[in-house]
């Protein structure tokens, strides 16, 4: 057997915004990407202790402890988690790890919603997307899932997708972000 | 586009749905026949009007809906969940 | 076929001396009659396939006492609004030999008609980006061939020849592999074509009555007796449906229920340029269509809209998506503009081949379901309808597309290479 | 000689710039502020293109966007609006219609034909001799209007942008300014979009009084919150307020722009509408809004000496601006007193004018000010039936659906006054309607933002009447109608008289309207010329159908950055780092091989390989009615189904067409993981969600999507168990502990949680590894890396699929059709029709005796033939079958087939003739089993 410890591996593999399409002026404002898919996801089927209230249905995201949940379909919480899914047994038996199903990406700035609305439909305006709305939309002709939850004052968005569509999804969302000076940058590992 | 009020995501684009057409009953499969059956799997009322079609909100809560519109002008009057289940 | 069998008066001849020499005073191409209370044939639907039907039924059998009744105007629905795309490189033999015929009566359309229905044969290339719709390719192309339909499989070299703005470089996302290229496909003038029908059948003794609606069919003891418009009453024992994207509801009024759904397909042009696209190119994946006009116009199509619907408004995602797809296949074009997009309604069967014939209904025949098609077949169509009207039998051409199929279950199989077919 | 004018009080030219230009290969100067045909026009340029079907020579008529006389091609860019677009430096400009040069067009030789070339003479003529057919399409060919498309690749691939304002106003003057103002001051959220260059429309070329009231506008406009897009378009009006902008001048780039409209406010103004009358298209005839666009915006005197023919207030307000400038005012016709021009005489511009009882005017300017078209586009788009106005000669609205409101011109007339009121009434009313959206629970309502809460109280509209105006349509000559096309007066009623008796097949047959204009400036003459024609009263002219998009838009904006999904394997990395060569399925793309497929098949057959089996299909689903779930879907028996095991089964639709097929494994007593073909997966988890909502909602059973949970890898070969055995924890691998057709969970390579299962589409002894993706390549590279010693290498898609044909496995709609039913794949035994329903059931039933084709391996009978795919298959020569699947077998060292033959044609050891593409034919033997290789199945159990 192998003698070597196994690599988690995200689907993200491009760091660099691309920037295809033809840019005359000089970007200016603030964006930054982050790929956050070695975070834990756990898919429950029923709202998770201590959630009822903050979480009120389909919808909302909040933030519990170090953990993240939202629902964005009748029936489905998913939690995040910044440290790695946890040790056999720990999550309920209804629960599915869902770590390595999914891409997940987070988008923070001023022009955040400036960048995302280039290709999502979301209304992003705070009546309408306020920090702790979720929703599971279409993202660059994806099925995906949008939370806001603002970290520090700036607005701030986590992108979740099949990991599949993981590394288009990120070059979409940096070719979205180059107007803005757009970044990606590695993940501080906090949610 | 059309601009779909899905009872758990609120407004959506129309492109987030599938759509599913007119329902119609799926016979016994005990006791139907040919004709019956391929009645069911083939024939259309495909009414210029109000209609009820089936729609699911594939990109969003997967949620399946029962929607009024009206297939002349494409309005919609009345969006709700099949089968009535409470939010 | 010539004009010779037609009772009634000769439309005046055209030609390039009688344009010079007469200048201005043509007679009228149809003209506005009273509408009779019978009729032998009443057509509903005064598009290509009514009007084509009512021209064969006179020349081709003498008979003339028929009125053609259309709500609006003249090729107002699916026959002013579709792409105008001839072909005949169908998927089943069926198939292929009824649009095989509608070609050969297209060929011959201008002179029988004394009409010049610029048919333009520039051919026609459906695009394979991958091993599954390369197969069927060839398929087409294989039955084609041995149903004696010029169609055969190519190679991207030879596409950009054919089509030099087409990029066939090694792109990872829609690489072009291939194509079906038929040589006799291309594009044709569709007004033209309603209007030649429209003159030659009113020459012929045919009623044409236009902003007459039917608003009822009289059935009687499972026998169909004439009809209701706004205009009267007509009684006939003979009444067609060709009515295309409405033929639910026409259908309907007799009390025949359909397998079809109504669905949108949209449309598209562009500002003239200078000529540079000589054939037709489809794309399957990519659901798009283009062709280029005399005019210097693109022409674009695509596949039907993703809901059933009666509305001829658009939308924007329509041209959207097609803007993407025509740039993937010519990226040099994205300074073109679109002019004007607009839809027309095609009624759509379960297997995509058309219904035409009798129903349970006696006299009460329908020439229907030609979903995106209906404008390639209307010459085969109307020839072999009014075949069947005047000999009470069912032409072996069509005899594969009767209704009965549905409650048989014995489908047609031309839904395979139908998704954006064009 | 220039034509540039002392400087302007209102112009919007910086005369400190000098932009060099090139037009037609001559060298031209303009200023910062320009259009191009305002440079030109300034230099004293009067002939700017030649028209298209008599290539009269044409010059600056509207001078805006809609001029139809300056389209110019400009660099690689054909259809440039020219006396919109703004003049750059460098520029190289040139007329488009004209051959050889613009000053001598030799197929302006058509206007001595124009007798000849009446409304449809292509129609009546080149039928004869038909072989000379092709030749006359070549010809007509050369007459195409418009530019030269470029043909090198390197279009601007720009953003687009979804907007969600609560009031979309289109069209910036000050009537939209003002609605703006009034929305943005009542909190909404409001979007302004002017196809100008700057706010302000009309007042920006009036006079001193107009022009102080836009500065004020202005102001207010800039303090208000409201985002102004200007040199931008609203395009299109679609369903439920989807509205299309088009934002031209965007820094990064045209750019669309997809706004849901709360309400959209339509304020478009008034087009300026010419009179058709003898010689109404030549250079020197301007109408009175481009007289004073030129004079007052671009300082640019339109001519030297003029006659103006005024019935309305804009005439005299034009014959002010020229006399001002300099113009020398030789006659004012006015039209209200019975006044008219009967024709404007010259060859390539006016030389004089003849007026109303003979008298000829010199001149060299013609200024017309007869009546306006409301551009009523975007209502009609919106479903609302504008009537014609007699009293008005216009259009106006007609009743409005909630969500759409108009102010401004398009409504009525009156002061600047008269009209902000107007326009603050509807702006105030939009905000009200569209105040209403549900705010989402989590949005914390600032103070700032608490809103008057919208009132249920409509807003009461000033009203706004249409002045009345003089029905000046048509001359008392035969003037152009259409200038894009080339459509008189004449040809409308010729089209009449030839039987063309409603509009819309006027226009169809004469083209009016066609252009790249569509119908802004020809549709209400040539509407009145029609109705003239065919006796009708003018009053009863129908509204016209205005389709999107009301302005021409480019492909490269609307098309946008490509957005089309791409899916890749966990293991992506390796396939590309060794150089797979790639094969696009569907979204995925996947190695095809790895540069040898033959030899990876026989290394396969020989050791071990690996494939990245990633995209199959995989489902978890939980709960107790499971069972139920799966009998339903697929054609064989599951109940019995032991908690370890692995069974195959085929998905029929309820037609009974085969639909997909894979196996699915029970890990526990409520828990299974299904898969399905790659591209089916989607469409069979759709189809599993459908069964539960809308059949039984009642049943326990839970779905998750699980393909993208885990790479998948199928370790296939005779040293395949020797492999594995290195590198599993917690499995017997053994034939006996673990048997072909069952499940194992354990630890592959130090990553916990994989599953593996026995089965191959191979026909080797296989097993798949299902591994946690994130782990996927750590697995990935430790199994080549541990089997390179037993030879073990990748293979590809394309491996695999010689293999699963050495095995006559079939691939659902590869090897069956949109008609193939479960009995065709010749594999009845999975059929069970003993189970009271599944789907499919009951046609599989009724057409068991005549199921039509039937599945069948073929071998030809010269082993180095391989029939291509889609061969068809006769019998004498009647067509009885296709070959769905062939390749030359590295196994067997021959060809090998499927093939769907019809029932009397598919017993073992008929033989067929294969018809090759190249129309050679080649003899095949239906063969006994769908396997060539190993029909047993021993390498596989082993």
């Amino acid at each position: 057997m192998a003698d070597r410890t196994p690599i988690f591996r995200s689907p993200v593999r491009r760091q660099d915004a691309r920037g295809r399409g033809t840019k005359t002026g000089a970007p200016v404002g603030s964006v930054v990407v982050e790929d956050v898919s070695t975070a834990s996801k756990v898919l429950h089927n029923e709202a998770p202790a201590g959630t009822e209230d903050t979480v009120a249905g389909v919808g909302h995201a909040a933030r519990l402890d170090e953990r993240i949940i939202y629902s964005v379909a009748p029936g489905e919480w998913l939690e995040l988690s910044a440290h790695s899914p946890k040790p056999d047994g720990s999550i309920s038996p209804t629960a599915i790890d869902v770590t390595h199903a999914r891409a997940l990406l987070r988008v923070t700035g001023t022009d955040a919603a400036n960048t995302l609305e280039k290709i999502c439909a979301l209304d992003f305006d705070n009546r309408f997307t306020p920090s702790g709305a979720a929703a599971r939309t279409s993202v660059a002709a994806i099925a995906a899932e949008v939370i806001r939850l603002d970290r520090d004052g700036s607005p701030s968005y986590l992108i979740c997708c099949s990991r599949s569509y993981g590394d288009y999804l990120h070059g979409a969302i940096t070719d979205a972000a180059t107007q803005f000076a757009g970044q990606s940058v590695e993940w501080d590992g906090s949610l | 586009m059309l601009l779909i009020d899905c009872p758990y995501c609120g407004p959506r684009n129309g492109s987030e749905f599938a759509w599913q057409g007119v329902p119609s009953p799926r016979p016994d499969p005990a006791s139907t026949t040919p004709l019956e059956w391929r009645r069911y799997l083939y024939e259309e009322d495909n009414l210029a009007g109000w209609v009820e079609e089936r729609w699911k909100h594939r990109s969003g809560c997967r949620a399946y809906l029962i929607i009024e519109r009206h297939t002349a002008t494409n309005e919609i009057r009345a969006v709700r969940l099949l089968g009535g289940t409470p939010l | 076929m010539s004009n010779k069998g037609a009772r009634g008066r000769l439309p005046a001849r055209f030609s390039a001396f009688d344009l010079m020499r007469r200048r201005r005073s043509w007679p009228q191409a149809w003209r506005e009659r009273d509408l009779k209370s019978t009729y032998d044939v009443v057509l509903i639907g005064g598009g290509l396939h009514g009007l084509a039907t009512a021209y064969y039924l006179a020349t081709n059998h003498g008979i003339t006492d028929v009125a053609v009744i259309e709500k609006s105007y003249i090729g107002g629905g699916g026959s002013g609004r579709n792409t105008a795309i001839v072909r005949s490189n169908y998927l089943t033999p069926e198939g292929v030999r009824f649009y095989d015929r509608s070609v050969k009566l297209y060929e011959e359309l201008a002179v029988d008609l004394n009409f010049n229905v610029m048919f333009e044969q520039r051919g026609h290339m459906t695009l394979a980006h991958n091993d599954s719709s390369l197969r069927t390719m060839r398929w087409r192309a294989e039955v084609n061939k041995l149903e004696g339909v010029d169609s055969s499989v190519i190679t991207p070299s030879e596409i950009k020849q054919l089509a030099p703005y087409i990029d066939v470089s090694d792109h990872s996302r829609y690489p072009i592999l291939g194509a079906l290229w038929h040589p006799p496909g291309g594009i044709i003038r569709h007004d033209a074509v309603v209007w030649g029908y429209a003159r030659a059948a009113d020459a012929a003794g045919a009623h044409i009555h236009q902003n007459t609606e039917v608003t009822g069919i009289d059935v009687e003891q499972e026998k169909v007796t004439g009809v209701t418009t706004s205009r009267g009453k007509i009684s006939a024992p003979i009444v067609v449906n060709c009515t295309a994207g409405w033929s639910s509801l026409v259908a309907a009024l007799a009390g025949v229920k359909l397998p079809i759904v109504t669905r949108p397909l949209q449309a598209a042009v562009t500002e003239p340029v200078q000529s540079f696209l000589d054939p037709v190119i489809v794309s399957g994946s990519l659901h798009v269509y283009v062709s280029q006009t005399a005019r210097g116009e693109l022409v674009f199509g695509a596949s039907v809209d993703p809901f059933g619907s009666y509305s001829t408004r658009g939308s924007l995602d329509f041209i959207e998506g097609l803007a993407g797809h025509v740039l993937e296949l010519m990226p040099s074009l994205g300074r073109m503009r679109v002019l004007r997009q607009w839809a027309g309604l095609c009624d759509m069967t379960p297997d995509y081949a058309p219904i035409i014939g009798p129903t349970h209904v006696g006299g009460f025949y329908v020439d229907v379901g030609w979903g995106t098609y209906g404008f390639k077949a209307g010459p085969a169509a109307g020839e072999s309808l009014a075949q069947m009207i005047a000999t009470n039998s069912i032409p072996e051409l069509i005899a594969p597309f009767g209704v009965e199929r549905f409650a048989a279950g014995t489908l047609m199989g031309e839904k395979g290479a139908a998704s954006v077919g064009h | 000689m220039t034509a540039r004018l002392p400087e302007r009080p209102g112009e919007v030219i910086d005369r400190s710039s000098s932009l060099p230009f090139r037009w037609n290969g001559g060298d031209y100067t303009g200023m910062a502020g320009d259009t191009i045909v305002s440079a030109l026009a300034a230099s004293g340029v009067r002939v700017l293109s030649r028209s298209f079907k008599y290539r009269r020579p044409r010059g600056v008529m509207t001078a805006d966007f809609n001029d139809p006389n300056c389209l110019f091609q400009v660099g690689d860019e054909p259809n440039v609006r020219a006396a919109h677009r703004l003049l750059e430096p460098g520029m190289d400009t040139s007329s488009q219609t004209s051959w050889p040069s613009l000053r001598f067009d030799a197929k302006a030789a058509t206007q001595a034909l124009s007798p000849f070339l009446g409304p449809g003479f292509y129609y009546k003529t080149f039928m004869r001799p038909r072989f000379l057919w092709p030749v006359y399409q070549r010809v007509l060919r050369t007459f195409a209007a418009g530019g030269k498309p470029s043909p090198q690749p390197g279009h601007s691939s720009p953003d687009k942008r979804y907007a969600h304002p609560d009031v979309l106003v289109a069209g910036g003057g000050p009537a939209g300014m003002m609605a703006a103002i009034s929305a943005a001051e009542r909190g909404a959220r409001v979007m302004l979009v002017d196809e100008q260059h700057e706010t302000g429309g009309y007042l920006r070329w009036s006079d001193s009084d107009g022009r102080l009231a836009l500065a004020d506008l202005r102001t207010r406009l800039a303090a208000a919150d409201v985002e102004v897009l200007t040199d931008s378009v609203v395009f299109g009006r679609y369903d439920h307020n989807w509205v299309g902008v088009m934002q031209r001048s965007h820094p990064q780039g045209e750019r669309l722009i997809k706004a849901r409209a709360g309400v959209l406010v339509v304020a478009p103004g008034l087009i300026e509408r010419p009179l058709a009358f003898e010689g109404n298209d030549l250079p020197g005839v301007v109408l009175s809004g481009a007289a004073r666009r030129l004079l007052n915006l671009y300082a640019v005197r339109p001519g030297t000496r003029a006659v103006v023919l005024s019935a309305n207030a804009e005439g005299a307000a034009a014959a002010a601006d020229l006399a001002d400038a300099g113009v020398e005012i030789a006659a004012f016709v006015d039209a209200r007193a019975g006044e008219t021009v009967v024709r404007a005489k010259g060859r390539t511009g006016v030389r004089s004018v003849e007026l109303t009882g003979g008298k000829t005017v010199e001149a060299d300017l013609l200024v017309t000010a007869t009546g306006w078209t409301a551009p009523t586009a975007l209502l009609n788009m919106a479903g609302v039936v504008p009537t014609f106005d007699p009293e008005s000669s216009r259009f106006v609205p007609g009743e409005m659906p909630d969500d759409v409101m108009a102010t401004g011109g398009i409504v009525g007339d009156g002061s600047v006054a008269d009209l902000l009121s107007h326009a603050a009434a509807v702006g105030q009313e939009a905000a009200r309607r569209s105040g209403h959206k549900a705010v989402h629970k989590a949005a914390a309502i600032p103070a700032a933002a608490a809103l008057a809460p919208p009132s249920k109280e409509p807003v009461e509209l000033p009203t706004l009447e249409p002045e009345p105006h003089p029905p000046l349509f048509i001359g008392s000559t035969s003037g152009f109608i259409d200038f894009s096309e080339d459509v008189t007066t004449k040809d409308i009623t010729a089209a009449a008289d030839e039987g063309y008796r409603s509009l819309e097949l006027a226009k169809r047959y004469t083209t009016a309207t066609m252009g790249p204009t569509q119908g802004k400036l020809e549709v209400i003459n040539a509407g009145v010329a029609h109705a003239i024609a065919t006796g009708r009263a003018i009053a009863g002219m129908g509204t016209t159908t205005w389709r999107p998009p009301y302005a021409p838009v480019s492909l490269g904006a609307l098309a946008g950055r490509m957005l089309e999904p791409v899916r890749h394997s966990p293991l992506q990395p390796y396939h590309e780092r060794v150089g797979a060569q790639p094969i696009v399925a569907g979204q995925w793309i996947r190695p095809n091989h790895y540069g040898d497929p033959a030899a990876e098949v026989t290394a396969v057959r020989s050791s071990v390989g690996v494939i990245d089996v990633s995209p199959l299909g995989k489902i978890e689903l939980r709960g107790r009615d499971v069972p139920k779930l799966l009998e339903l879907v697929y054609t064989n028996k599951w109940s019995k189904l032991a908690v370890g095991s692995v069974r195959y089964g085929i998905m029929c639709a309820e037609d009974g067409v085969v639909m997909d097929d894979g196996v699915t494994a029970r890990f526990a007593e409520d828990r299974y993981m299904m898969t399905t073909t790659s591209s089916g997966a989607a469409g069979v988890y759709d189809w599993l969600e459908e069964w539960l909502a809308t059949a039984h909602p009642d049943w326990d059973v839970r779905l998750t999507a699980m393909t993208d949970a885990y790479a998948s890898m199928n370790v296939a070969g005779p040293e395949s168990r020797a492999l594995l055995e290195r590198l599993v924890e917690g499995i017997e691998l053994d034939a006996e502990s673990f048997p072909h057709m069952h499940v194992r969970t354990g630890t592959v390579a130090g990553v916990a949680d994989c599953f593996l299962w026995r089965l191959g589409f191979t026909g080797e002894l296989s097993f798949e590894v299902h591994v946690p993706a994130g782990y996927g390549l750590h697995v990935w590279e430790a199994l080549l890396e541990q089997g390179a010693d037993l030879g073990a290498v990748p293979f590809g898609l394309e491996a695999q699929r010689i293999m699963r044909l050495e095995k006559g496995h079939f691939i659902v709609g590869q090897d069956t059709d949109g008609l193939t039913r479960a009995h065709s794949t010749g594999l009845s035994t999975l059929i069970n029709s003993d189970k009271p329903d599944f789907s499919g059931k009951q046609e599989l039933e009724w057409s068991e005796a005549d199921s039509g084709t039937m599945l069948v391996a073929l071998q030809p009978e010269d082993p180095a033939v391989v029939p291509p795919e889609a061969s068809q298959v006769l019998s004498g020569n009647t067509l009885v079958g296709r070959i769905t699947s062939s390749r030359m077998s590295p196994t067997l060292g021959r060809s090998i087939c499927l093939a769907q033959l019809t029932q009397d044609h598919a017993a073992p050891g008929t033989v067929v003739t294969v018809h090759l593409p190249d129309r050679t034919r080649v003899r095949a033997r239906v063969m006994e089993h769908h396997a060539h290789f190993d029909p047993e199945g021993s390498r596989l159990r082993g």
